[in-house]
């Protein structure tokens, strides 16, 4: 299979500088999510601004889709389409006098006929949850709704490949879990990306492979768990570990906790300790996650069990479903970490729906039979 | 443009030499190069000058090389003006182009020869100040030489929103390239003038921000001024003193020499 | 247009640099007054001298060696007057000659008299006479913005043949080959400024 | 005792704005560190604001050292240097083309004479740790350095308060850690700390007092601990628990630990999960941690303990131990969060040296005192 994008032993220099990378080899595949972690100064950015040509490597190749990058104005043009990013700063990123016209400022220099800019203008903010916004001018909005233009301005030319440079730096948590969800949702759809980060925990959630960079070259790849469990690599990277890591590790180093299986996340933690102090996992008494597919006819369904009282919590997954919520007045109690959440509810003995949409629906049940194997709980899925 | 010569200063091997002698050495060399009624007295300043600025304050040569690229266009198309304005002494060489007869002559060679000299000359010697000298330290002679206190502190801060608005400007660049933004002639129009609309807006929003952070340090109308750098040996004094000897003495000895 | 350092011949530096002086002058003496009213003056002023230089050394695009100086300057004069705006045309040279190496030290005086003060007084004096006249604004901005670039060309061709007047012909003949050399290359710019700078208008009425 | 900084139902409006502070009541103490957490958009950032008189309020007032504030030029000035106010923005602060000029800015234009400002400007830069660093431009520096060179500028002053907005936005976990480390010298020499911030876990560690912020309104005062343990409260600012609450939380609900008593931090926790599992706290095999004030002298027996090899760890806290650690060539293995890994590392069997100074040396021994009381441990303090 070859890759989406892939770096050769990339080299760069700013002028007459020292060199700012030095031998990167990362490949990505297709479709997955890859987090660049290191501290500032590592060269992440420098790194994300060559995957579309902007940067070019003073040693080594990128190679998109297998092919290396050349850098003529034509087929730079040509990379740039399929290669979308997103800057850290969105301030630099929205200049456009309304919303609107940042968001067409692509599809129109690409030439697309009006109607079809229109119709793809409107699809990448409904795509984002900006739909009203057309007409507001861009530097009067909160900083996730900046980063969700900017999404959309980049979603809007349709690239295979999203890069976003710290994508939630400066946001709160809860917006910055928001644009994860986004982010997520924009995987879904069959997109490959990449982000860089400093915050440890976000990668460790979120990605499905980890390059931990420090001073311009690539320390490890790999899994988020395998990554983060070596402590002497984060050190020099200048991280910290996850929390959830370094309460496992301290547990383990008292001979609280065995030292196998590090936990992937706060429900796996919160399982180790449980089995630990109880001997077993509770294996009775678990709620009910219900999951409601927010298309036609939804509405109803998800009244009546909403009025029967079964349920006590609500979560809501991408833009759609909160969309539905809002429109439908639905209280949510989880707007991201959904499944987590709902799956802590169950253990818990509470029930809960989830709403969401398309390829999601799919994507959460999975996740809900991998947990029930993981834990040996058995948690019953009622999709509707 | 992210070329700002400034940030060679702050790297070269003469950072820390007496700003004034440089400023001397720098200033001596243009107003020399200026007098000299000959192209070899400019050519020696713009080679020693050059010289000095690569060999001595370190000035990567790649990038010194191309620098001199920039005064070339300018100089080349109005010395051939000059070339074919000017006259005096015998013809060197005519050509009839339409109507017009385009005439060069020795006295006309030998002028638009002394300009390309002096104009290297004087941009080897400006290299070699702004290659050497951080904005910081001349601020500092500015306020020594008693310039009006708004002229220096108007351009402190313009210095520093300079490095401010043009990492604006190169990011947003940045941004409209990778949407196509300057792929017709057209839309590069468009595009241009919504970045330079942004970052005037972006701009007054800055200078907003500096009131209010200012105010936060009790402003009262005063910059302060930048510490003196310790001054020069008299070694170095004797050197720059023997180098600009030694330029007037090339320039005078060259007082009669021409080309043509 | 920047004349290059070394380029005019000394007498002639000189006198722009005294040409120049009464303006720079005045212009420092008004300054003075506004920031002493009101402090708040000074980093309005810093961030559109900043302005004027970064739009100057963004090249425009598809053309080679634009200088938008009256571009930005003529900004300027309509926010501040002419004689202020040529103490900031000053500063921002200055910076150019040292930053970008464009232009020079001791051929200030003369670039500082046609981009500082004689583009931006046209561009000021169009302006405030076509609002007057009450002509569209855009328009007004577009004949501004492009008349004060043109003019200032036409000074440097000015400056240019005054300090190497033509063998045959003298001044008007030098005059008229500078300005023949520069007008190729540079009214096609200065339309194009004069159009960039109506749409920059535009978009921060817009905002 | 009168109160450093009093708010007294504070309302604020914007020009023909909505009102962005809704009534705001808070007492600052002297001496205290409090953390104005919330949401973005909260009206956190307006609230520091009115600290220094940069805004007035429409309505209530603000009180300095028991006094309300003036808002006559001479009155402002006044309250500006007994209040300094660090931007979140630290480009917006640095204006001076070097900065050693840049920090002699306040002390200048209070219209100090030249020698007292140059003594003034060389403490705050040693003080910060950026001695040798006055000639560069500050737009040299990297995002921490910058954060420094603005803390520097503000404390040439010599202010009783120092008002910080959001210290650690965009800086990476380790430069945020040193930040936070630079706030807590900054307390110790004496000074009430203020800062806003929407990291949870940030204000959780730091905070004598939180103050909890949304929309405008304060929702909640108190410790981090009782905040912290109230997920509704959190929820309805949009914010989420600290993940040790909220695996604490999570294993109270589970009946694996008892409600009672939320841990202050991870080292509460794992004591608690230990204690839960093995029925006791590990009562022997403690380390020792050994505390060396980094005066006249010190660098020798600090050289001998380490050659000894006693010692397995060392932690520098504060900038002069952190520059006595370089000068001497010492490897540190922490450089924040210093006690706490010390007694981590003491309760696993390991000896480790705190290299310190001045009035942190009683603070660490008190700490440690604190968490002995606490956890029932005996842990060995060695001064030297």
């Amino acid at each position: 299979m070859t890759c989406a994008l892939e770096f050769q032993d990339v080299h760069f220099a700013y002028q007459d500088g020292p060199e700012s990378l030095r031998g990167i080899s990362i490949a990505v595949k297709k479709g997955e999510k890859v987090a660049l972690v290191g501290p500032n100064g590592a060269g992440k950015t420098t790194l994300l601004l060559m995957c579309n040509g902007t940067l070019r490597p003073t040693k080594g190749r990128v190679l998109l889709d297998g092919e290396a990058l050349a850098y003529d104005t034509r087929s730079l043009r040509e990379v740039r389409r399929k290669v979308g990013l997103v800057f850290q700063n969105s301030d630099a990123q929205l200049f456009a006098p309304t919303v609107w016209q940042d968001v067409a400022f692509g599809p129109v220099n690409l030439g697309m006929p009006a109607d079809r800019v229109k119709s793809v203008v409107a699809r990448a903010l409904h795509d984002v949850g900006l739909v009203g916004f057309e007409k507001r001018p861009p530097h009067h909005l909160s900083g996730g709704e900046k980063k969700r233009v900017a999404i959309a301005g980049v979603l809007a030319m349709d690239p295979e490949v999203i890069v976003f440079d710290e994508p939630t730096s400066s946001l709160d948590p809860a917006t910055a879990e928001e644009v994860m969800d986004l982010l997520d949702e924009v995987n879904h759809s069959g997109r490959t990306v990449i982000l860089s980060t400093h915050d440890v925990e976000l990668a460790y959630r979120w990605a499905d492979t980890v390059v931990l960079m420090d001073q311009g070259e690539v320390l490890s790849t790999g899994t988020a768990e395998a990554l983060f469990s070596d402590v002497a690599l984060l050190h020099r990277a200048r991280l910290k570990p996850p929390v959830v890591m370094d309460l496992f590790r301290e547990l383990a180093g008292r001979g609280v906790l065995s030292r196998e299986a590090p936990p992937g996340n706060a429900l796996a933690f919160t399982d180790l300790v449980e089995r630990q102090v109880l001997g077993r996992v509770s294996p009775d008494g678990h709620g009910r996650i219900y999951i409601a597919d927010v298309g036609d006819g939804a509405a109803d369904r998800v009244k009546t069990l909403l009025s029967s009282g079964t349920v006590e919590r609500v979560g809501a997954m991408g833009t759609k479903a909160k969309r539905f919520a809002g429109d439908e007045k639905i209280a949510l109690d989880f707007t991201y970490g959904v499944i987590d959440k709902c799956l802590l509810r169950a253990v818990n003995g509470e029930n809960s729906l989830v709403l969401t949409s398309g390829g999601m629906v799919e994507h959460t049940v999975g996740r809900i039979a991998a947990y029930m194997t993981e834990s040996g709980r058995q948690i019953e899925v009622c999709r509707m | 443009m992210e070329n700002i010569l400034e940030d060679h200063a702050h790297r070269s091997a003469l950072r820390h030499l007496d700003t004034r002698l440089k400023l001397l050495v720098g200033g001596g060399a243009i107003l020399l190069g200026l007098l000299s009624p000959s192209p070899l007295g400019p050519a020696f300043i713009a080679a020693t000058m050059a010289a000095i600025t690569v060999g001595v304050a370190r000035t990567p040569i790649r990038f010194y090389a191309h620098l001199l690229t920039i005064p070339l266009s300018f100089a080349t198309i109005s010395a051939a003006v000059i070339l074919f304005l000017s006259g005096g002494g015998e013809t060197l060489w005519a050509a009839a182009i339409g109507p017009l007869t385009l005439t060069a002559t020795t006295g006309s060679a030998n002028l638009a020869a002394l300009i390309l000299a002096r104009t290297f000359s004087g941009m080897c010697a400006l290299f070699f100040i702004a290659l050497t000298t951080p904005m910081a330290e001349i601020f500092t002679v500015m306020r020594s030489l008693r310039l009006p206190r708004e002229f220096v502190d108007l351009s402190m801060l313009i210095y520093h929103f300079i490095f401010v608005l043009i990492g604006e400007a190169v990011a947003t660049r940045n941004a409209q390239e990778m949407r196509h933004g300057y792929v017709s002639f057209t839309n590069a129009i468009a595009s241009f003038a919504m970045l330079a609309g942004m970052l005037f807006v972006r701009a007054w929003e800055k200078g907003e921000e500096l009131i209010v952070a200012m105010d936060a340090r009790c402003y009262d109308g005063v910059f302060a001024a930048g510490e003196e750098t310790e001054g020069a040996s008299r070694r170095q004094i004797a050197l720059v003193a023997a180098y600009l000897c030694l330029c007037t003495a090339v320039a005078i000895a060259a007082r009669g020499a021409t080309i043509f | 247009m920047h004349i290059m350092e070394g380029f005019l011949p000394p007498e002639w530096c000189l006198f722009w640099f005294i040409v120049s002086a009464p303006f720079i002058v005045y212009g420092m003496y008004q300054m003075r007054i506004l920031i002493r009213e009101n402090r708040e003056t000074l980093p309005l002023l810093a961030v559109a001298g900043a302005f004027v230089f970064v739009l100057s050394s963004l090249k425009l695009p598809s053309v080679t060696g634009s200088c938008s100086h009256p571009t930005g300057t003529g900004l300027g004069a309509i926010l501040f007057g002419p004689f202020i705006t040529s103490v900031l045309g000053l500063i921002v040279l200055l910076y150019q000659a040292i930053f970008l190496a464009h232009g020079g030290l001791t051929t200030l005086g003369a670039n500082v008299f046609s981009m500082g003060i004689a583009g931006p007084i046209v561009g000021w004096a169009i302006y405030k006479s076509c609002t007057k006249a009450d002509l569209n604004t855009y328009v007004t901005v577009f004949l501004a913005a492009a008349l004060a670039d043109l003019f200032t060309y036409v000074v440097t061709s000015v400056q240019l043949a005054l300090a190497f007047p033509a063998e045959s012909g003298g001044f008007v003949t030098s005059f008229i080959a500078f300005a023949t050399v520069f007008a190729v290359t540079q009214v096609p710019l200065a339309i194009i400024e004069g159009v960039v700078i109506a749409l920059v208008f535009k978009y921060i009425i817009a905002v």
